[in-house]
């Protein structure tokens, strides 16, 4: 039993990280599959408003993944597919590039749209 | 919604400890307090300006920036309480403390064009001024307490 | 056609006893590595349920790590989820998702395993 | 050396950092009326801050989890929105009162009307946070923030009755016309003032962006429990001076002018011109402190990259939030709101809302999947008790002793 995981307690809101550290997205909920074996099987991470919507619960949280569906253009969450998971600790690290598992397009069209505009953005602070 | 904004209002009114304009005795001697307190500290801070700017102790733009907050403080003491409808009982009280509070304005007034002008040569005498008026406020307010 | 599910779906669920009682609910999923898939990690499977009332302080783990300070808390969560047990998968019958019910084959909860 | 150096130069930045808008005008204002009799509270605070700053930094030197990490993982997504949204409104009123102080503070040097200077200082806060490497702009602030020993030094020019002071002081002996409820209520506000939450937001964020290992805990501890407790004595400094001169002649303080008094009256211009130095380094340090913590909160509740260390445009979102948190709090203060009044607030608020994120580190300082051997030992665990307690005392008091009170004016 010893790498067995409470999904509640031990991965749900934890911090994804790629695989060199840069921060993802948090886990905002878990996909779980039916499969012959009539078992479900963790088959990826959800991440994003329209996942964290419905665990926030009530008016609010349905307006968030509303809102969020409306802007983003579709209703399907951000996926990080289980393949990609290298480990699952204090935070939860991929075996792979952030940008390989695209799920922050937010942070994308923040960075394009205004602060890439604003001098200095692109230089490391002194 | 409607609940949570007439609460709010109902917390921002006792927040704001407004006096009804015509207050009974209680409330008016507790702002006539209130109020003595407010000018006898404005008039001592103008006081103590002047007299470290006389001692060539203070710095003139900390004067000024000060001598300004005083000033709009006070007024807004003195505003706030003489529109108030005093209790019959109370008319000599109201009198004597819009006489001081007049006479406050007055000298604080004074003494931001003194500093304005850096007219140092008037500063010992208003400072005698504003002390006499701040132990007159100080006696007021130890009747009222 | 795969049917998928989010695990929030899962949790907060009601769940039923073999004698028809119930009024204890889903409060965490424990996961067990599972086949080897692609990938750096095993796939984990549902392998069983921690269950009880929903009261403050699931997430604060005292359930789990019985001996986590400080005394104050461990006493005040403690009581608060004295009621707390655990379902295996087996004794799980079937999951309705629509009425978001767990149908238990047993009539009562094991004792909770720690978790490490 | 280069050691003693760092351990140095943590403790000079945490005493110089310490002090804030809500520390100076809280201490000034219970100075003047209430002398030393409140000072067992700043005590109190001190430590209180003390112990909760220790056990976040051992939280993120061991785990690399900062603050609003943990609440969100302890608390759940929605508790911890609540929370969030709680901090921040606290930390955005900070950061506006912050401003409002670095404004106040260049009109005491210049008498340049102060809300003249608010759009250049929220300018110069963002422009700062927006190039600054994290630690040049908090030894830069705390380094400078140490002009406020000039209040120690007035102090002490005043020549004071020391034995009356320590009486009042050790007896908590009220003055006769202030009313309890008046005392009690500027307890909470000292409380408040002395553990704001964005204190913690900030010192635990900086520990990921100075790249703390449980190496650096002896440094982050001697900063925490040398650092702090000497920047309690700057605030009681303040409330001393205010004391010996403001409250015999019956002056309560209601503007920055006045907080300054008493230092030119013991040290005349020089002593001033080095306090409202002091003035400006403080507020303006605390304003990136509580500017960064929004952005720092909000980032680390939803996931976000954010920090220092990386180029503004990989942290996107994370700058979005610190340049709107900036506008927001410069258009508050053109609406010429008193920065004072907005302190008084913020500090009271500061106590409503400090359970919220001194509990979830608490529990997370014990779990041994995040902490192992570095969890709380039972010193930590006792005075962290202790604390919650207080905490939760001081938050349940605020609202009903702020109406009682009317903020304090009776």
């Amino acid at each position: 039993m010893s790498d067995a995981i409470d999904a509640n307690l031990e991965l749900l809101d934890r911090q994804i990280v790629d695989h060199d550290g840069a921060m993802v997205a948090k886990v905002d909920d878990v996909e779980l599959e039916e499969r012959d074996d009539g078992r479900l099987h963790v088959t990826a991470l959800l991440t994003g408003p329209g996942a964290l919507g419905p665990r926030l619960g009530g008016a609010f949280g349905n307006m968030v993944a509303s809102t969020w569906a409306r802007l983003a253009g579709r209703t399907e969450p951000g996926r990080v597919s289980w393949s990609s998971v290298a480990s699952v600790g204090i935070v939860v690290t991929l075996a792979v590039d952030r940008t390989t598992v695209a799920v922050d397009g937010f942070e994308v069209w923040m960075r394009d749209r205004i602060i890439a505009a604003i001098p200095g953005s692109k230089v490391l602070p002194k | 919604m409607k609940v949570g904004t007439s609460g709010l209002v109902a917390l921002l009114v006792l927040l704001s400890g407004c006096v009804p304009s015509n207050p009974d005795t209680d409330t008016f001697d507790d702002k006539s307090l209130r109020t003595a307190g407010a000018a006898l500290s404005q008039t001592r801070t103008v006081s103590g300006l002047l007299q470290t700017s006389y001692d060539g102790r203070m710095l003139r733009p900390t004067a000024l920036a000060q001598l300004r907050y005083s000033e709009d403080s006070l007024d807004t003491a003195t505003g706030a309480f003489t529109e108030l409808n005093p209790p019959s009982a109370r008319d000599a009280q109201y009198t004597r403390l819009s006489t001081l509070l007049g006479e406050a304005g007055d000298l604080v007034a004074e003494a931001r064009i003194a500093v304005e002008r850096s007219e140092e040569a008037r500063y010992p005498r208003l400072v005698d001024r504003l002390d006499a008026l701040a132990s007159k406020l100080e006696r007021l307010e130890g009747r009222l307490r | 056609m795969t049917v998928r599910h989010r695990l929030n779906d899962l949790l907060g669920m009601q769940v039923r006893y073999a004698d028809g009682t119930d009024g204890d609910r889903v409060i965490d999923v424990r996961l067990a590595p599972g086949p080897r898939v692609p990938g750096p990690m095993a796939e984990l499977v549902v392998d069983g349920m921690v269950v009880g009332k929903m009261r403050p302080g699931t997430l604060f783990g005292y359930d789990r790590h019985p001996t986590q300070g400080p005394w104050l808390l461990r006493q005040v969560i403690g009581f608060l989820h004295r009621h707390t047990g655990y379902l295996e998968w087996a004794d799980v019958e079937r999951i309705d998702w629509d009425a978001r019910v767990v149908h238990v084959r047993r009539t009562s909860l094991r004792k909770l395993p720690p978790a490490r | 050396m280069k050691k003693l150096f760092a351990v140095a130069l943590g403790i000079l930045t945490a005493i110089g950092g310490f002090v804030d808008i809500g520390d100076l005008v809280t201490n000034a204002t219970v100075g003047s009326r209430f002398g030393l009799s409140l000072a067992w509270v700043v005590v109190l605070g001190v430590v209180g801050i003390a112990v909760f700053a220790e056990m976040s930094g051992r939280v993120v030197a061991v785990s690399g989890r900062p603050t609003f990490d943990i609440v969100r993982e302890r608390l759940g997504p929605r508790v911890g929105l609540v929370n969030l949204f709680g901090s921040m409104a606290v930390t955005l009123l900070t950061y506006t009162a912050e401003i409002g102080g670095i404004a106040l503070a260049l009109e005491l040097g210049t008498s340049v009307w102060s809300y003249f200077w608010i759009p250049f200082t929220a300018a110069a806060v963002w422009v700062v946070l927006w190039r600054a490497k994290f630690n040049l702009l908090e030894n830069a602030f705390g380094l400078l923030g140490l002009a406020l020993l000039v209040f120690g030094v007035a102090l002490w020019q005043l020549g004071p009755d020391w034995g009356q002071l320590w009486h009042t002081a050790s007896t908590a002996a009220k003055p006769s016309p202030e009313p309890w409820p008046t005392y009690w209520y500027y307890a909470v506000a000292l409380f408040g003032a002395a553990m704001t939450p964005y204190e913690v937001f900030f010192f635990s964020s900086g520990g990921i962006e100075e790249k703390w290992s449980p190496a650096s805990i002896p440094t982050m501890r001697s900063n925490v429990l040398i650092g702090f407790p000497l920047g309690g004595t700057l605030s009681i400094s303040i409330a001393a001076c205010a004391a010996v001169v403001l409250l015999p002649a019956g002056i309560e303080v209601e503007s920055l002018g006045q907080v300054a008094l008493p230092v030119a009256v013991a040290l005349g211009q020089l002593g001033l011109a080095v306090a409202i130095l002091g003035f400006f380094a403080a507020t303006f340090g605390a304003a990136c402190a509580t500017g960064l913590s929004v952005g720092y909160s909000i980032a680390q509740y939803l996931g976000w990259t954010w920090g220092k260390s990386v180029r503004p445009r990989d942290a996107a979102r994370f700058h979005a939030v610190v340049l709107l948190s900036t506008l927001l709090a410069a258009l508050v203060l053109l609406t010429t709101i008193d920065p004072i009044l907005v302190t008084e607030f913020s500090v009271v608020f500061s106590a409503i809302a400090l359970p919220l994120t001194y509990l979830p580190i608490l529990i997370v300082a014990n779990d041994p999947s995040y902490m192992g051997r570095h969890k709380n030992g039972a010193l930590a665990n006792t005075l962290g008790s202790i604390y919650l307690v207080i905490v939760l005392a001081a938050s349940l008091a605020a609202i009903p002793l702020m109406i009682w009170t009317k903020v304090g004016t009776t």
